[in-house]
């Protein structure tokens, strides 16, 4: 009889390897978006944006055993998914400064970064507008006989759109490879779940769809990784779908403009300091994944490849003005 | 219903038909090609287009989706997006209202938001029009709207064969096209030719010639001033009628030569009259050179401003009929600056 | 110490005198459809229309206890919540047969009649359409302070749509005086509950919205009147929301050119079995409310108030059709 | 932004502050008036419209509703029809896709399809338009979209007067009123009398005199057209500016008498071109008596036939300009027929 592996999920089911890269994106998520606000700042990305600093597991944990073929539709508060399935930084800022070099040709911006290759359909500005689409996705690859998994993100505040209810209902029928990930972080801009959602938590609305709903510590890498683990395993075997929500909480204000008269100082801090990053870190280093040089190293690399990435972006071409109307429609 | 839908020894379909056997076409052709919508499956769609299509593709091809039209939409949006080509029926134009979000803001401007990197090669069909007696929220016809789409086409047919190529067409297109059905076509017959064809998107279609008017209109409203051209001819008048057949794009050219021809326009349409097809092609050629061709103001004829109502009378008076056609056709004719 | 009243609840609760009235609206609805089916056959109605038939229960057992100030929103089968609201059949037939005299003046026909006297806001052809519109209208009982309660009906097709998840929410949140009343006859015009809907029972699906859900039999008069009571007397009380659902059955076709190739003969059998009227009267008179000679002269007067309905309807006046324009604003 | 706006010793408040003024003044007045809507509680609005409405009225007047379009609006439209009246903001224009079938099948038909025996006294408030890089789906200018549905009252507020005068009297009216404010204007200060008063609905304005040619504009592009005016005048073209401000009724008389003066026309504004607001103007003048005194062409400038892009060169160059105006302008006065 071989003793029980009582280690974190993560570590007991990822080799090293994957869990320094885990750990190398969400210092690339933190410094990528401080990089974002900084360049905001200075006027070189115009428009809003919506940032995840503090919501970090959730997005690399879901997405650390995906393969490109793996899909994901994302949200308006959507860069750290795009970095955890594996996009390009340097393109990423590209698009934040509007240019031809960015994932969108400098025609989407933030709220609409999709990164194909990787399997990243797309940020959404419609809350909820993934929904339907991550199942319409789940539905393609259940009708070519492909084993690809569709993940949905979406917030606590998507919750309450009807196409949310619509969407997980079509999946269960279906019986579709797709997992609905709810980034509960308390608010749907200033409304709180309590002031907006007629359930504690998101997951207990898993049962109107007959799918099993999970709630976890959306901080805690380990937790988010088994709950999608377990999912996409369902999802994979033709089970169908799972709702897992991720507790968790953005440090920043909804998006530039947020002023933020709903929030206490006191309850910033607090999730604060659960901080999602160095927990991970603490805990790869508890088991030794790495040591803290070594994850210096990570975090420096982090730094360089956030400058390379603004570096790039300032270095592309504008799009011509005369280039309005191009990618309407198919070039024929 | 007129000369252009006689059976002249060419094989006959109905509307209905046409669009079927294009469904079944491309979904011979094609496994990637699925249909969606309400009761499509063994009820055969609420107007009998998908009939039977369910027991010769299976219900994996021929999905029933729930009522929720917003998401149902959505689903085939993000089909079309990672590989298949959804044909999405709306039960009723009217429903579509429901899922303008996914149509509007998500496949019209994913093309363009992701600056060319993805295609949403979706198709929806929708029944569309009144003069069922189904009132106010199963009658409208709504088409004006996606015209002021950019991201979407919009086509129209009025008779079985371009129902069918059009349809064709649209699956060909690799951008999201909206079929506009009328429900007082369906059980129309016509020729229609064999094996798989194309209409072209964009295109107009001169479909009776004349000198001294022109008159444009589209799917059922085609038929009524095609009628009323052949009473107009009696008085002496030659009128010609435009078959529209495209929403969006617009077939500016073949709209402005008539005009240059004949310097007489009149716009008729089942939509309102206020902000309808009427108002765009109006407006398309008072802006063109066209303009200096014109030696009298441009007609529209569109619906009453008014909800479609119940009543059978009052639903003939609430849109165009051959009568309000020949009426002010005889008094466009007339007119002088 | 009183012994306990075992008799069905609407016979213990309310009145010999409601009981009759509510017997003869029951033949009132069925004699009423049946009538519009045969003018409808006859060329008289345009257009199509839903029938109720079978349904009867799950309407007046509803509305029974209603005053003209609590309001119900109504759907495209709404005729049987239209009599059991209490309106007046003969304007109804004038409305199918687009009279001036009609409840809408011939402009809404079948599928728009309200009768804002009674509080019916109105059948709706749009499936879920009425249900924000119903926790509008509970808003308003609240916020001017009023006890009237809404009735939403809707059906087990309508559970889909994301109007129905959303007017929920709304309602559970705010604690609105709104009872949500599920019309499950098992399809959505060719759909099966089972193949369209992630739960078995509707009511399930309260859970999501923190608010009670019953299913009852909606054949048994007693028993939807007892659920409905009880959600009423919750929600006059200010406690909130219930969703109650009457498993019931149409016996005709989903509309007039329903071909019916959806649904088995035994089944349809089955259900007509189950005869509501035919329950109902046989309760009343099990339990002496009155006896069947009593029953007869009801079912009669019933026929009597559907024939006089449509001669009143015949002989209205039509609009005219130079006043199509009229009533899409107010006149001032 | 031009002289009209700017102080002459009178009160001025911005855009944003004469909104919330507006309401304020009803709140007051009656008490069946509430507002719903995303964050306009304590968050005060995407736009700060409502701010500090909550600490006045409090929250079961100053609703924050969940993220629930359809839902909410539907709320509003079963209240209104209940005895509230209801003041529903979508947080941009852009949502209300989600909510079409609460505005247009029901809100905007009711009061028909029941002939007259209920009424539906809600006013949506829409910001709207682009030029903050908000890019396709939070930019749009979808309001020609409603003035193709009878049974809607359709306003576009140019100043900080109006945009007070126009909201206390879509609160006067018994039908549902959609007021599309421009999120470029929420700052821009103007004078605005103190107390209630009404800006009638329907009725366009001259803002400016001239007689050569005639340029109708809305909203922000109002504001572009009276700069282009200014410049023109210095080439020695005298424009006449209308401030459109009601797109459902649009007021045809205001806009031919100018036509029948200046004899050249052109209208501007953000939505696409095609199918737009200007469709609708340029139609009805091509139609009306007035086309015999149109000495040229009749001109739109809208927005380029895309989507809204992110780029702000590219979103610049998406809508019509005080230089585009400029220029189109001066073509139009060359023009002879
Ligand atoms: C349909 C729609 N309604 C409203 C908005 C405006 N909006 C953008 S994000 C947001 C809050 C979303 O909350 P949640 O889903 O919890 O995501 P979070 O911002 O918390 O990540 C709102 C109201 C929108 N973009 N789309
Ligand atoms: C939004 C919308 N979608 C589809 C329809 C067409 N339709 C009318 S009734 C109906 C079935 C409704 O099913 P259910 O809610 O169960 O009511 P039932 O007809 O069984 O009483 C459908 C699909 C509609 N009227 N509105
Ligand atoms: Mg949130
Ligand atoms: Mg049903």
């Amino acid at each position: 009889m071989t003793k029980p592996d009582n280690r974190p999920f993560a570590i007991r089911s990822y080799a090293p390897e994957q869990l320094r890269e885990a750990l190398k994106r969400m210092y690339l998520i933190r410094r990528f978006e401080e990089g974002a606000e900084d360049s905001y700042m200075r006027g070189l990305i115009h428009g809003t944006m919506h940032l995840s600093i503090g919501q970090e597991a959730s997005a690399v944990a879901t997405c650390i055993a995906l393969t490109d073929a793996d899909r994901i539709t994302s949200t308006h508060r959507g860069h750290g998914h795009c970095i955890a399935k594996g996009a390009d930084v340097g393109r990423m800022f590209a698009e934040f400064f509007g240019k031809e070099t960015g994932y969108c040709h400098g025609r989407g911006g933030s709220m609409h970064i999709a990164d194909i290759k990787t399997g990243n359909l797309g940020a959404n500005g419609i809350v909820g507008g993934g929904l339907p689409i991550a199942v319409g996705s789940a539905l393609s690859a259940k009708r070519l006989g492909k084993p690809d998994v569709t993940i949905c993100f979406f917030g606590d505040g998507a919750n309450n759109e009807g196409a949310f209810h619509e969407a997980l209902n079509m999946a269960s029928v279906w019986k579709l490879p797709v997992v609905f990930v709810c980034e509960n972080n308390g608010y749907g801009m200033s409304t709180s779940t309590a002031r907006s959602t007629s359930v504690k938590h998101i997951a207990e609305r898993a049962a109107s769809y007959s799918m099993p709903g999970v709630t976890v510590d959306g901080n805690d890498f380990s937790a988010v990784a088994e709950a999608v683990h377990d999912a996409v395993a369902r999802a994979r075997a033709g089970d169908g779908p799972t709702l897992v929500e991720n507790l968790t909480y953005r440090w920043r204000g909804h998006s530039k403009s947020d002023r933020n008269r709903y929030r206490s100082r006191e309850e910033i801090e607090e999730w604060m300091a659960r901080d999602p990053i160095t927990r991970f870190r603490a805990e790869l280093i508890a088991h030794g994944v790495l040591d803290d040089a070594a994850a210096d190293a990570i975090a420096a690399a982090a730094v360089a490849e956030m400058e390379a990435g603004i570096e790039f972006a300032k270095a592309g071409p504008a799009p011509s003005p005369a280039d309005v109307t191009r990618y309407v429609y198919a070039e024929v | 219903m007129n000369a252009m839908t006689q059976d002249q020894g060419l094989r006959t379909l109905s509307y209905a038909e046409a669009i079927r056997e294009a469904m079944a076409i491309a979904m011979e052709a094609d496994p990637t090609v699925i249909l969606m919508g309400e009761d499509i499956g063994v009820y055969g769609g609420a107007f009998q287009v998908t009939l039977d299509l369910v027991d010769r593709f299976g219900p994996d091809r021929v999905m029933d989706t729930p009522i929720s039209e917003l998401g149902g939409a959505g689903v085939a949006v993000g089909a079309a997006l990672t590989g298949l080509k959804p044909i999405f029926e709306f039960q009723f134009s009217d429903f579509a209202m429901l899922a303008m979000e996914q149509i509007v803001n998500q496949a019209a401007k994913l093309r363009y938001m992701l600056g060319g990197e993805a295609s949403v090669p979706v198709v929806f069909r929708l029944p569309s029009g009144s003069g069922t007696g189904a009132a106010a929220q199963h009658s409208q016809s709504i088409e004006a709207w996606f015209g002021h789409v950019p991201g979407l086409k919009v086509l129209q047919p009025s008779t079985p064969e371009d129902a069918k190529g059009m349809l064709l067409a649209a699956l060909a297109d690799s951008d999201p096209v909206m079929i506009f059905e009328h429900k007082l076509l369906y059980k129309m017959k016509g020729h229609v030719p064999e094996g798989s064809y194309l209409t072209p998107i964009g295109k107009a279609l001169v479909r009776r010639t004349g000198t001294d008017v022109t008159i444009v209109a589209g799917s059922i409203m085609l038929h009524r001033a095609l009628e009323a051209a052949e009473t107009l001819a009696g008085d002496g008048i030659s009128a010609e009628v435009i078959d529209l057949r495209s929403i969006r794009p617009i077939d500016h050219e073949t709209i402005l030569a008539s005009v240059r021809r004949t310097g007489r326009l009149m716009v008729v349409y089942e939509g309102v009259k206020a902000f309808g097809v009427g108002a765009e092609i109006s407006a398309m050629v008072a802006e063109s050179d066209a303009f200096d061709f014109l030696d009298a103001p441009i007609l529209r004829l569109g619906a009453a401003d008014a909800p479609v109502p119940y009543n059978p009378d009052l639903e003939r008076a609430s849109v165009p009929q051959v009568e309000t056609i020949l009426a002010a056709a005889r008094r466009l004719s007339r007119r002088e600056i």
